[in-house]
């Protein structure tokens, strides 16, 4: 099958804007992706034509909401190869699903003298919960350290891992370096000792195909706003077998069976850890951009991506004095890099004035620019609608700020 | 007496005659109606399945290899559905209900009284009489 | 001024659809609120002009994006009347931000012996996260009761608050009863004694005009869902003083200000509290919602609302056993109500089937259900763009359905 | 010496000589690389202003009833920034600062380098500059 870029480009009407006058190259995807038009009529359906809240209502409006909603549970499921429904819990992002494991698992599971150990290369959102939790529960956070080339050093888990480690948590993907760990032998070594595994899954499910069953993970988390769909909503997979022994998250309407004054009983999962109105349109709207993923197929878009990023590597490494961060065997379409005696922030804005979308900064992992001992980095990260002529026009952008700026 | 699938077409034959959704719940009122009222005895918690707006009763008995059951609920809505499912399953053997595909409260358009989101009873319902035909069905063997 | 309510109905197309055949009559507002085209038109302009991941980036999209989404934080800020900007944070609906505060105000303030005051009339979004959080710091709560007319006894606070009492939670407007609560006048009670106050507004702030300053609220919650706005987007207001002496709710990006291994320090407010990527699109389109009050103006849909609850009423009174919960002075467009001999469920399903949406059920208060000993109620609720046409068809439905099912 | 406002609209001229905005922010970069840099021993944290992204250093001196400011960043465009302010506020007395307005930044269209939520240093010496201003002010009364 030919990859048909321009017709999924068709799909988002804004790549077409032009900014300060230059047509746009967005390539932040790694921060949010652009929405397709298929979200877009899916949302506006539901300003137009059925919304009701969902679950208790006895009439029509809400009875079609909630079978749309629900829907998409059974859609994620497939898309992520989760063993039942009840295992998709729908959160407002990956932060939250990490939020809500490291409390309701650590209410349950980690105590006094606990420990968890993280991979150095973990977004904050990976992490910060992982911290806060520990500290509350006087618990011990244990670092998973990496290699200069951006790879984990999984042979150190053997050692890492002791009768007191609760939990590993570990990205499928980092969003600085593009590094695709070899999560399947990470989550084996980690089984080896009974120890579970969450995995943050944002930089991964619109990358690379995932199958939580085959990985065996406990936990896989990710945001529908970085695969081209709706803000506010994020998904947490979790094992049956952990999610029914851990105890709520939050408490409000919907995930209780009984209130009392005096006690209250929850509700069977995924209900139970859903309090309060979910985001509906968003989870509604999140059925046609797993949709587009699934049409297109995840073994394309990954070749697609790999692709791209073979492309912008061979050309970025031509350019004097350019580093880049993170040379893993496996990486996805994510680049970081710096140019000797540039500041990120000055390429960063001056890109911008041609027309081009990077990030600079810290990227949300402070940890790793400490490892690097920079500040930040350019990144560039590519996404399904992204192009070759696209890079070239970034190369072409790049020599010329960089002329200005040395 | 008629096979399971037999009665889910007739009772598809009769709803068949009400195009009107009123008309189509006022016939599910009316079976509400005519379910003969199982006792205060019986409306215990044992026989009890709880639902998020409305309770049923389910009463099993066996019989000489068939399963019997009686069925009420405090919703006439519910109650009619309740009448429909025990018109389509009392009296069967164990091995008959197991071996079924009900399908008909979907055909029906009733669907959402069988969500499980909607937690009306009636899923729980369903679910209880395929228990009582595992567990009988365990008792012959 | 008179009050267009055809111009109103005409930015809601999805009020002109037909179920069963039946024109739509929408009365479960308290549930959810459509949706007005200009919310959905600013979700497409995001979706085909301009969208980026906001707040950190260097890139023209991302900057438009945080201006848009940093607007709507000052747009929340003077429609209930806040001292500043930076008191307003975003949260995923009430049910959260209840949360929010029960844990992080509960980890600093509430210890083993505390006492939270908790009105026997909350929905069980603002009464669970009470609940979990005394029952793990030891903490007990004490219930505000109600009376037979639906009115809370206010007179026994001066008993109720005592030196153990760390915080008062009440509801502004009952979801249930309509109940509108003498809020100046509970604020001043707790206050007296040094009480903070956390106030459910999921069901005042649109309503009835409110102003946080002026009803001196220490914390007032609510969601943008319920007030015509996007889902998944809830708004907490809290006093500066009181966040700033809280610890971070979740951990992740945008809360940080530095992490390493060891230690991580925390961004000031209101960021401290907005872990992860919020609900970019949500924020932005909830400011739509917003102007759409404020141009009709809280006084007038205050007055039109109160003329569909007053109409309605009377009407509903002439019929024969028919028992309305909730009779108190003040009450907004709720009615709550059973007839005689005949379940809500049945009642809710056959007016259903004549176009007329209602809730049935427990409306998520299922202590309010236990004081009336009742297993739930019919309940109509009105918004901005019901009319007593709509009313008519309603009683003409409801005598029609009783006759099916007496 | 000019005016506050009026140095304002010198820059503003002079920035509206350029169309694009390259060759409005290659004026910045031009800008940036002239400011003398400080001592190494003066960027110390006592002069830090922490930005997200990129470090700003402040230096205040009074003299005669005036405050020379110094000022110097690692990233070359907010140095650029960082110069215009200086040009702006440098060699005023605390009372000309104080009443004083700054439109310039917003004026060119900049207005995203002073965004609270990028937080890439320029605020916070806008206000360290004002701060400085008051309490010299402080002093001489
Ligand atoms: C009074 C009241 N409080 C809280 C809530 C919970 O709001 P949400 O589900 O949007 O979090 C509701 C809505 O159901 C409500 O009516
Ligand atoms: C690897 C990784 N984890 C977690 C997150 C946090 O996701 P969100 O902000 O949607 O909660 C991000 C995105 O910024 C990420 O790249």
């Amino acid at each position: 099958m030919e990859y048909d870029v321009n017709k999924i480009r068709s799909y988002f009407p804004v790549l077409k804007q032009q900014v300060y006058g230059k047509p746009l190259v967005y390539f932040d995807n790694a921060a949010s992706t652009q929405k397709p038009v298929q979200v877009l009529l899916k949302t506006g359906r539901l300003y137009t034509e059925f919304y009701g809240n969902i679950h208790r209502a006895a009439h029509y409006m809400a009875d079609k909401t909630t079978d749309a909603f629900e829907s998409v549970r059974d859609q994620v499921q497939q898309f992520i190869g989760a063993g039942s429904r009840e295992e998709i819990i729908f959160t407002k992002g990956t932060t939250e699903s990490a939020n809500l494991v490291a409390a309701s698992f650590g209410e349950q599971f980690i105590s006094p003298g606990s420990e968890i150990i993280v991979s150095e290369m973990e977004h904050h959102s990976n992490m910060v919960p992982w911290q806060l939790n520990a500290l509350k529960r006087g618990a011990k956070i244990v670092k998973l350290p990496m290699s200069r080339n951006g790879e984990l050093q999984t042979s150190l888990l053997s050692e890492l891992i002791t009768s007191k480690t609760r939990l590993l948590a570990v990205t499928h993907v980092s969003n600085v370096l593009g590094t695709i760990n070899p999560l399947a032998q990470i989550i084996d070594a980690a089984h080896r000792k009974n120890v579970p595994v969450f995995v943050d899954g944002a930089q991964a499910v619109q990358h690379i195909p995932v199958n939580v069953k085959a990985l065996d993970a406990d936990f896989y988390a990710f945001s529908a706003h970085k695969m081209y769909g709706p803000n506010g909503v994020g998904v947490l997979y979790g094992k049956r077998k952990w999610l029914e022994q851990m105890p709520p998250y939050q408490g409000g309407g919907e995930m209780i069976s009984e209130v009392t004054f005096e006690k209250t009983t929850f509700s069977e999962i995924p209900f139970k850890f859903e309090a309060g109105t979910p985001n509906i349109t968003g989870v509604i709207a999140l059925g046609p951009a797993i949709a587009l993923l699934q049409e297109t197929g995840m073994e394309h878009i990954a070749a697609w991506e790999h692709q791209l990023l073979d492309y912008c590597t061979h050309q970025l490494k031509e350019l004097e004095g350019l580093v880049i961060y993170g040379e893993a065997s496996q990486k996805s379409g994510v680049i970081s890099f710096n140019i000797d005696g540039i500041h990120p922030f000055d390429l960063g804005t001056m890109l911008d004035k041609t027309g081009i979308a990077v990030r600079t900064g810290h990227h949300c992992a402070d940890p790793l620019m400490s490892y690097f001992n920079i500040p930040g980095t350019v990144r560039v990260s590519f996404g399904i609608y992204n192009t070759t002529e696209e890079i070239d026009r970034f190369i072409e952008a790049l020599k010329r700020v960089v002329k200005m700026l040395k | 007496m008629k096979t399971i699938e037999e009665v889910q077409q007739d009772i598809l034959e009769e709803f068949s005659l009400y195009e009107d959704w009123m008309d189509k719940y006022a016939y599910l009122i009316e079976l509400g109606n005519s379910v003969e009222p199982i006792s205060a005895v019986e409306k215990n918690d044992q026989n009890l399945i709880k639902g998020c707006q409305s309770r049923v009763w389910l009463v099993a008995e066996k019989k000489e290899g068939h399963i019997y059951f009686r069925g009420e609920s405090d919703a006439v809505i519910v109650k009619g559905l309740v009448a429909l499912l025990l018109r389509v399953f009392s009296g069967r053997t164990p091995g008959e209900i197991l071996h079924s595909q009900v399908h008909f409260i979907d055909d029906l358009g009733l669907t959402q009284h069988l969500s499980p989101t909607r937690s009306n009873g009636l899923l729980a319902m369903m679910k209880q009489i395929r228990l009582y035909a595992v567990a009988y069905d365990r008792l012959d063997n």
